[in-house]
């Protein structure tokens, strides 16, 4: 406990006043909770790496089917089976044209006078791959956003309603989605798909007539939760009407969560139109989704490698990046609302 | 008076993503045995951050000890691995937190829980542990001891849960027992009860108490000297009749002042204005002198030292420099200045 | 003191009535307001003060039992009209100072709420004003408009949170527990803006508490409850001189004082329902011993009280 | 390949799972048989039912083929042999009645096979009490009042089949048939022991337990809803010195990659190579190739609703079927070694009585790819029907190969018919089945495997009215020839060819009423020393009865 | 306790009978002809093979047959894909297999999956917390009809160590199918378990624990886990019905005469009462899971246990 009492320059005892507003200052710049978030995902390198994927991925679905040379349902019959060549990279052993075909490995470009390049090769059609793929990653990534899209719309209202007008109203909804929890969703969505024409609409009303249920049951608890905090309390003696209530106080704390649920109902939906693709179920031919080429790839795999593992990569990048880019979003929009 | 521990500069800081938390800028203080040592001080202005570094409980990625030494029967805390850590805690320095609520484990009897130090850290079977564990929930006066030793933590009030967790730490007789905000979550009366169970079992097993709250009226009651903390420092330390008494920090006389006492006549309370100091970018001379009134100009440069009051009596503020100039407390701290004898406003004998 | 602001009438609240969980929060209480008066109301936690609260203020419908504001019924029906009006006169403050404002919104729209709600302001300019001389009420600055919540202390929180409820211009407002959640250094910050507020605009206010030396400091009466019933109601200092219900002079002799000198000395009393050993269906009701002073007896208690009080 | 009936898809060819080229082949040097006599087969579907009478699918019929025996069997040169029958049976002048004598034959339990055990059979297959799929199919049109029974309009004792005694079986037909013999190896036909169904009672034929087998193999292991049976050597068959194959293990296997890696691993010792394997095995020495009388067309709807489609004009028909390449679509999407159709009756499938393929009556030229023909029709049609776009509906099968098809079906006709857009409709089976019924679709791919050694068994799927004829086309000389060939030229064998060869040519080249696409070639992988499995164009696709293992270890 | 599951009971019943109900209509909306020989039969002789069925019956009349039925757990009798055989004896011969890999794939799934994440968990941030997150991602990125061929290839076709598929050699043909089935609740367990894990760690419980001088490994098994195990437990239902879905994929690759590849080949061939039975079947076996999972939290949380359920 050091007591040095070295002499101090003159003035430095004069008394200072601080004022009131000084005490008061805030000193940290203004950030909305939103600007928090969003710097805080900015510091989880994953979520930052997997949000540049997607936006690469989301860019070559709508530019890759326009930059390649092929149609994505154009079928040139005579280049069927070929493996991906790319220019420049060929030179590296890899992407250079060489298949199998009887168990050896010849370049089948030469083998079948193709003098073109398809940079991820071509279908048993013909058809160019890299196009297909980019095409398919539209129709996928389509879906899931409708699908989650509807999901989240149905979910919040349902969830919502449950949750804020509660008592009987809550208790019957509830016994409602406990019932429709209780159909397994698979089989649901099988039947679904069967009564109605197969395509893309059918595949997305089947993916959200249950698929909605997880949201309201998120929503709903989040809900119960926020209505009865205080600031809602105070917002009700102040006299505030329910759908001010609702759209001011509870929609934009609830929000948060819907992101990040919407985030992992977006890979689950890919995930599910692969699933469907495999039993027979999914997009009619010729349109491609990463299901059903992956799904065309897969009994290929000893063969032709690259019709299932272009799609698949694309797939797994797409699940790896929404998975932790909703990691990303949860920690980000965390409510613990400390400083 | 025998030293048992000793905190030596300790400068403190956590790692986060917003950057260095500078939670504890230079601690200093002893502790002595048997005694009741109060830390009191504002949220967040580093009591618990400098006990849990005592028990080295910080979260090890982010909490990184900067300087200082923590000495304890010879050793220095912050240098020790994590297995002989952990021959200490529980051991030697035992600790209870703030919230009964949480402080039990939901999903284990509290049995077990209280066995669990005994098994560890004394060669004794099973059997006998259970025994030792029954006799402290005795101790601590739980009704049917036997009976409760099955149950789980929701199956008892707080004020029991807080007594269970008394009755945990005092299960290895610790030298030192660590107390951060122990009655804050509960109630006067269970309060009132807690704290004389704590003053009973310490006259029993001799024990050094390091007891954390904001709570004067409960400082008053336990401490036999207090330290204040302020913005990761300790501003004033004292025996608890100095520091209620002739307290000379301008934080300290805050702290007094914005409690009214149950007899003082309606004058307005002294608040504290503002808000606590940024611990990421503290500021540079004296952390409280913004919400200060005695504020002088040095504070705004330098950090000041501790100025000695008493040998037992020390405070950090330049108020108390030779050239300073002379300051009028609030009123209610002149109030109690008047009765302490070392002050300049004694009027006389104390009641 | 003599004109009431708000009477309450044998007020009941209970929940999951009918259900095994059934919890009578509050039973059957009664008791009277004064305009420009505070009234304390302490007990332990759980005895049933926020829902007290909370139930004079219509966020819950009652089980039964009357409030009356200024002679009208609270709880009767009432238009939406009628309802708007009363949300201006009454108001709350809230205990938590982080639960109690809307996190995703700015201080601007937190405090403007009520103006929003009431149309009180004519243009956003005027809202704008308006919103800037409340935040210089209650001790903040127009900088703060622009900032969230998490951005501030308890303290400022808080102040926050009284602005909202001033927006309104309100004549009574429910503080329950504004300063429990606070730390002691910053407490003293609210208690002393409540009490300007008062002065200049001769609010009323129920302040519910269950730290007993800032209750004591800040009323003028105040009331004592115990597992949902009110036990005790007596002038502030009556009440610290002269508790006479056991369950209140237990919780005085509870509470530690930040007085060394008077702690090593404070002896506490302990409450042990049991002491009054009512008879089945013994008439136990609030009466008044001295004027002013009501207790929670029975007829037999009531004589003891009276005789010890005359005594004194 | 009769059983799938019209299953478009050639996915069905997994199904099969042994394989030579058209009848018996040699694959590898026949030697000496192997001491173990055991062959591992895969199957892509469960069997559904051993009961003779319900069975309608190929996976029992074939085993049907190979633990039951008829009055006659497919040799290996797929002729129908007598087989229960001993020696050939004495028709009637009329060509009405068959009276057959039965061999010395038993049942595994020991009991003989009698004339009685065909009529009980045969009754039982028509009662409409039974719900037989196959029966009535069959014998309505061929045994005497086997419509009226089948209708509920008349006993089932009144069918005309009789046991004259024990061994002696008469059978009474509605007209002539020539190629009633050949029916007589199809499993609809085969004998039942009744007492022994009757003592089942429900449970007959729902397990391996519950079985009587009188041919060359007895069902084992069958649980009834297995993926896994097996086929044991039958002892109490009359031929059984001729069986070598001790037991025959069958796995369901439904997944072709699966199928492929089981082969390849030496667990099976068959496996069927659909289109994308197909390519990559095309060179391997152990491929095995053959042709199947199953063939595969368009059928163009002309009325849809009640409503005349664009397809109602020949030209536009014309055009389309005209239109797609179908060399390609054999050589590079199917790759399997199915040949491209210009004709309906499949080649190499039925000859005269100078062994002249019927199939060089009419030749394949019908129909044939000529882009620039079917442009100059297109565009006839088109002016002829006020339009100047066309869109389409193609229905087809969801299997792997028949969606791959279809696409190859899309890509072709909208490259080479400027106007016309076709959407792409894939459906299960039962599905197109039902639409087809409804007549709810505008072009279909579709396939049709014989059920009888017959050019009918094709060509009168397109008389009007037909149940296969689910697509608005009648044509009244087409529907006279079909008569007169069915009737007053039955015994005429050369004018009846001829009378069936015209329909055809009517029906192709005139009308267009269906477009050909592929006759269906299967490739399977067959290990070396596998010998000697016979296939069947119709009814049981193979016979284990002459295989044999030979060179394994 | 009673009480509650006899509530429980009542509601899975009137479920049930919901669902079947449902299923009921939809089948009679779904497309397609359960005979698959119709285009060779005239309309009346199709009309004779209905009947054999029930098919021609009034609608209200059909519902009504098959709820009194269901009542007596009559699932009705399939009619294509085993024809006449009674579908209770088609999905019992069917469960043994689905039931065997689905509990080894979930047991396996479910306790590597907690290791992973708990190791994820107790060194947060590092790399050995990435790559478990990477694994469990990946583990549910990669669509499970890939990974199954990928697992037959290399670990039966390349290297033999096991069957390639079959139902034929005991345990060793169950070990692939199990493992490709594992993925998905391995994936989710650990990515719950790590953040439960990281939740619980953080609590005030375990700071207790520690200043009691528990070791690193005593928090985590004694304190931390047993914490962190009960919310994993409520996603154990829908995990299941992860299984469920994969399944039906990993018996196909495999040949396995589970259940599930049963179930699609019912569909393909419209097999009504299959389909329905089946459904019905998933549906008890769902909610039986669910009802399995609530108990069990109760047995594992004693804060819930004594209150008699989750309110
Ligand atoms: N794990 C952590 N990571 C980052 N900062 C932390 C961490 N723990 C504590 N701090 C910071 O350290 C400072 C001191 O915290 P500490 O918990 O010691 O305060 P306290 O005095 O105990 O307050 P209270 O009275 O609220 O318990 C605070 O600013 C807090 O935000
Ligand atoms: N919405 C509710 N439903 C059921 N019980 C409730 C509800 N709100 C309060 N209670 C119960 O009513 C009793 C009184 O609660 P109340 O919040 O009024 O107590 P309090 O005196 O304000 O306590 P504290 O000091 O902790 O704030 C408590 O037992 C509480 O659990
Ligand atoms: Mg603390
Ligand atoms: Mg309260």
């Amino acid at each position: 406990m050091t007591q040095n009492l070295e002499k101090l320059p003159k003035g430095s005892f004069e008394r200072i006043t601080v004022s009131a507003e000084q005490a008061e200052r805030i000193s940290k710049p203004s950030v909305s909770f939103w600007q928090d978030a969003w710097y805080r995902l900015r510091k989880n390198k994953g979520a930052l790496v997997s949000l540049v994927l997607f936006a690469l991925i989301l860019f070559m679905s709508f530019l890759g089917p326009v930059i390649s040379p092929y149609e994505p349902n154009a079928q040139t019959i005579t280049h069927a089976n070929l493996p991906p060549k790319i220019p420049v990279i060929e030179n590296l052993g890899i992407f250079d044209g060489v298949g199998k075909l009887g168990g050896k490995e010849v370049d089948l470009y030469e083998l079948k006078k193709v003098e073109v390049n398809y940079w991820f090769g071509t279908d048993g059609l013909g058809r160019d791959m890299f196009s297909r793929v980019w095409k398919g990653t539209q129709v996928s990534l389509f879906i899931a956003f409708v699908a989650a899209a509807i999901d989240m719309i149905i979910g919040v209202i349902y969830g919502g309603i449950s949750g804020y007008f509660g008592g009987r109203v809550d208790d019957i909804m509830q016994r409602i989605v406990e019932i429709l929890t209780g159909i397994p969703n698979l089989v649901v969505v099988i039947l679904f798909i069967l009564v109605m024409d197969p395509g893309i609409l059918a595949i997305i009303i089947a993916l959200t007539i249950t698929g909605w249920t997880g949201m309201s049951r998120v929503v709903r608890g989040q809900v119960l939760k926020f209505k009865s905090q205080e600031f809602v309390l105070a917002a009700r003696t102040l006299g505030a009407s329910d759908s001010r209530i609702i759209w001011k106080h509870l929609m934009p704390n609830v929000l948060g969560i819907i992101i990040i649920n919407t985030m992992f109902t977006i890979p689950s939906a890919i995930f599910f139109e692969a699933f469907l693709s495999f039993i027979g179920l999914g997009l009619q031919a010729p349109d491609a989704s990463l299901g059903t080429l992956i799904n065309d790839g897969y009994k290929l795999l000893q063969y032709q490698p690259h019709i299932l593992a272009i799609p698949a990569v694309v797939l797994s990048l797409i699940m790896i990046a929404f998975n932790l880019i909703g990691d990303g979003l949860r920690d980000a929009l965390d409510p613990k609302m400390k400083d | 008076m025998e030293k048992i521990l000793q905190v030596k500069d300790l400068e403190l800081s956590f790692n986060t993503f917003a950057g260095e938390v500078k939670a504890i800028r230079g601690v200093n203080f002893d502790l002595y045995k048997g005694e009741t040592l109060a830390i009191v001080g504002e949220s967040g202005s580093g009591k618990s951050v400098t006990t849990k570094s005592i028990m080295r409980l910080l979260p090890e990625h982010s909490a990184e000890f900067k300087n200082g030494e923590i000495l304890f029967g010879g050793r220095d805390l912050t240098r020790l691995t994590d297995k002989e850590m952990q021959k200490i805690r529980g051991k030697e320095i035992a600790m209870i937190f703030q919230d009964p609520m949480t402080s039990l484990n939901p999903t284990m009897p509290i049995g077990r829980q209280l066995t669990e130090p005994l098994l560890k850290h004394q060669k004794i079977s099973k059997a006998e542990a259970k025994k030792v564990a029954i006799d402290l929930l005795r101790l601590v006066g739980m009704p049917k001891p036997e009976l409760r030793m099955k149950q789980y933590p929701h199956q008892f009030s707080g004020g029991q849960r807080q007594r269970i967790v008394i009755a945990i730490s005092l299960a290895c007789n610790p030298q030192i027992l660590i107390a951060d905000e122990p009655t804050t979550a509960l109630d006067v009366t269970i309060q009132a009860q807690i704290l004389e169970l704590m003053k009973d079992l310490q006259k029993k097993i001799d024990t050094s108490i390091i007891f954390i709250t904001h709570d004067l009226g409960v400082v008053a009651n336990v401490a036999d000297r207090v330290a204040v903390m302020y913005g990761g420092k300790i501003v004033e330390i004292g025996t608890v009749d100095e520091i209620f008494y002739n307290p000379q920090h301008p934080y300290t006389w805050g702290l007094l002042s914005s409690m009214p006492s149950l007899d003082a006549e309606d004058a307005k309370l002294y608040a504290i204005p503002g808000t606590p100091p940024d611990l990421l970018s503290p500021p540079k001379g004296d952390a409280f002198a913004l919400r200060s009134e005695y504020a002088l100009q040095i504070d705004m440069e330098q950090n000041p030292p501790f100025f000695k009051v008493s040998d037992s009596h020390y405070a950090a503020t330049w108020l108390l420099h030779p050239d300073a100039p002379r300051v009028e407390p609030p009123a209610t701290v002149i109030e109690r200045m008047k009765k302490f004898p070392g002050s300049r406003y004694y009027e006389g004998s104390r009641v | 003191m003599a004109e009431k602001l708000l009477e309450i009438k044998n007020l009941k609240q209970h929940f999951n009535v009918g259900k095994a969980n059934e919890v009578r929060a509050v039973d059957d209480i009664s008791f009277d307001i004064y305009k420009g008066e505070t009234l304390g109301l302490v007990g332990e936690s759980g005895c049933g003060k926020s829902t007290t609260g909370r139930s004079i203020i219509r966020l819950y419908d009652a089980t039964s039992g009357d409030v009356f504001f200024e002679g009208e019924n609270v709880h009767g029906k009432k238009s939406k009209k009628d309802l708007k009006k009363f949300n201006r006169k009454m108001q709350m403050i809230f205990q938590d100072p982080y639960a109690s404002l809307n996190p995703r919104m700015k201080v601007m729209d937190i405090v403007a709420e009520g103006i929003d709600i009431h149309g009180l302001a004519k243009n956003p300019a005027e809202r704008k004003k308006m919103v800037f001389d409340l935040l210089e009420t209650v001790g903040l600055n127009k900088e703060h408009a622009n900032r969230y919540p998490h951005e501030f202390s308890g303290g400022q929180r808080q102040r926050l949170g009284i602005a909202r409820a001033l927006a309104v211009d309100p004549d009574f407002i429910i503080a329950d527990e504004p300063i429990s959640a606070l730390d002691v250094s910053i407490q003293a910050q609210v208690v002393n803006l409540l009490k300007e507020l008062q002065e200049e605009k001769g609010l009323t206010y129920l302040f519910i508490a269950h730290d007993l030396s800032m209750v004591k400091y800040i009323s003028d009466r105040i009331g004592v409850m115990y597992f949902g019933k009110l036990v005790e109601l007596a002038p502030a200092e009556d009440l610290y001189k002269n508790p006479m219900h056991p369950y209140t002079q237990s919780l005085l002799s509870a509470i530690p004082l930040p007085d060394p000198d008077y702690e090593r000395n404070r002896v506490r009393k302990s409450y042990d329902p049991a002491v009054h050993s009512y008879a089945e269906g013994e008439d136990v009701q609030m009466r008044e011993i001295t004027p002013g002073h009501f207790v929670h007896c029975s007829v037999r208690e009531f004589e003891s009280l009276k005789a010890t009080a005359s005594r004194v | 390949a009769c059983g799938g009936g019209g299953d478009s898809s050639s996915e069905t060819s997994t199904e099969k799972e042994t394989e030579t080229e058209e009848g018996t082949t040699e694959s590898g040097a026949s030697g000496e048989p192997d001491a173990e006599q055991v062959l591992n087969l895969m199957e892509s579907a469960e069997i559904p039912s051993m009961d003779s009478a319900i069975a309608e699918d190929s996976v029992a019929f074939n085993i049907l083929n190979n633990v039951n025996e008829g009055l006659y069997r497919l040799n290996q040169e797929n002729i129908a042999e007598p087989a229960i029958a001993e020696g050939e049976p004495t028709i009637s002048e009329d060509g009405l009645t068959y009276t057959f004598k039965l061999r010395d034959a038993k049942w595994d339990n020991g009991e003989p096979v009698t004339a009685q055990d065909f009529v009980f059979s045969w009754q039982r297959a028509i009662d409409p009490a039974t719900g037989s799929p196959y029966g009535p199919y069959m014998m309505a049109g061929t045994l005497k009042n086997a419509d009226k029974i089948a209708a509920g309009d008349m006993d089932k004792a009144e069918l005309g089949v009789k046991a004259v005694d024990e061994k002696t079986l008469e059978v009474t037909l509605e007209r002539p048939t020539p190629y009633f013999l050949s029916l007589m190896s199809f499993g609809t036909f085969y004998p039942q022991n009744e007492k022994f169904v009757t003592e089942k009672g429900d449970a007959y034929a729902s397990n391996s337990e519950n079985l009587l087998s009188n041919g060359p193999f007895k069902l084992a292991n069958w649980d009834g809803t297995g993926l896994t049976w097996s086929l044991e050597k039958n002892p109490e068959y009359w031929d059984a010195e001729t069986v070598k194959l001790d037991t025959i293990n069958v796995d369901v296997v439904k997944e072709p990659a699966t199928a492929v890696n089981l082969y390849n691993s030496g667990e099976k010792d068959r496996a069927g190579l659909s289109g994308e394997f197909a390519l990559q095995y095309a060179d391997n020495e152990e491929v095995v190739k053959e042709l199947e009388p199953t063939i595969f067309y368009l059928k163009f709807n002309q009325e849809r609703n009640g409503e005349k489609t664009p397809l109602a004009n020949v030209n536009i028909r014309k055009a389309i079927a005209m239109a797609f390449n179908k060399q390609d679509l054999v050589d590079v999407v199917l790759a399997n070694g199915s040949l491209p159709a210009n004709y309906l009756v499949p080649t190499e499938f039925t000859f005269d009585e100078n062994n002249k393929d019927f199939r060089e009556v009419n030749g394949n030229e019908m129909l044939a790819f000529n882009a620039e023909e079917a442009k100059k029709l297109w565009a006839q049609g088109l002016e002829e029907e006020g339009l100047t776009e066309v869109s389409l509906e193609l229905l087809g099968g969801d299997t792997e190969t028949a969606k791959a098809m279809d696409e190859y079906m899309k890509a072709q006709l909208e490259e080479n018919l400027e106007g016309l857009t076709v959407k792409l409709k894939a459906v299960p089976f039962g599905v197109r089945l039902e639409l087809d019924e409804k007549q709810d679709y505008e072009i279909q791919t579709s396939g049709w495997g014989p059920d009888y050694q017959d050019p009918m068994t094709f060509i009168d799927l397109f008389v009007t009215g037909s149940s296969h004829n689910h697509m608005g086309y009648s044509n009244e000389e087409f529907d006279k020839l079909i008569e007169q060939a069915k009737g007053e030229l039955a015994q005429d064998a050369a004018g009846r060819w001829n009378a069936m060869a015209e329909a055809e040519k009517i029906m192709l080249e005139e009308d267009a009423a269906i477009a050909p696409i592929y006759q269906r070639g299967l490739m399977s992988l067959q290990k070396p020393y596998v010998h000697d499995i016979a296939s069947h164009p119709f009814g049981g696709d193979y016979s284990y009865k002459w295989a044999y293992i030979s060179g394994k270890e | 306790m009673a009480r509650y599951i006899g509530k429980r009971l009542i509601y899975m019943l009137i479920t049930l009978a919901l669902i079947a109900t449902f299923t009921f209509f939809l089948m009679k909306i779904l497309p397609g002809s359960p005979i698959a020989s119709a285009d060779k039969l005239s309309p009346e002789q199709r009309a004779v093979v209905e009947a054999r069925y029930g098919l021609d019956k009034p609608l209200p009349v059909q519902y009504f047959d098959y709820m009194l039925g269901l009542a007596q757990g009559d699932l009705g009798i399939s009619i294509n894909q085993f024809k006449g055989a009674n579908v209770t004896d088609v999905i019992i011969s069917r469960m043994g297999p689905s039931a065997q890999i689905g509990f080894q794939g979930m047991v396996l799934g479910t306790v590597i999956g907690v290791l992973l994440g708990m190791i994820a968990a107790l060194r947060q941030n590092t790399w050995i917390d990435y790559s478990s997150t990477l694994v469990a991602i990946v583990g549910i990125s990669i669509p499970s009809f890939v990974f199954a061929s990928l697992l037959q290839y290399y670990f039966a076709l390349q290297l033999e160590w096991f069957p390639v598929a079959l139902w034929k050699d005991g345990f060793m043909s169950s070990v692939l199918p199990s493992i490709a089935l594992a993925m998905f609740p391995l994936a989710t367990a650990a990515r719950f378990i790590r953040t439960e894990m990281i939740e619980v760690l953080g609590s005030d419980y375990i700071t207790l624990a520690r200043a009691k001088g528990a070791s690193g490994s005593e928090i985590a098994f004694k304190h931390a886990f047993r914490n962190a195990l009960i919310p994993l437990i409520t996603v154990l239902g829908p995990m299941a019905v992860g299984i469920l879905t994969g399944s039906l994929v990993v018996e196909q690759i495999f040949a396995i005469p589970g259940i599930g590849e049963q179930f699609v080949k019912s569909i393909m061939v419209s097999d009504f009462s299959v389909i329905m039975g089946t459904t019905i079947f998933f549906s008890v076996f769902l909610i039986v899971v669910i009802l399995i999972v609530d108990i069990l939290y109760g047995i594992i949380d004693p804060r819930i246990r004594l209150s008699g359920g989750k309110s």
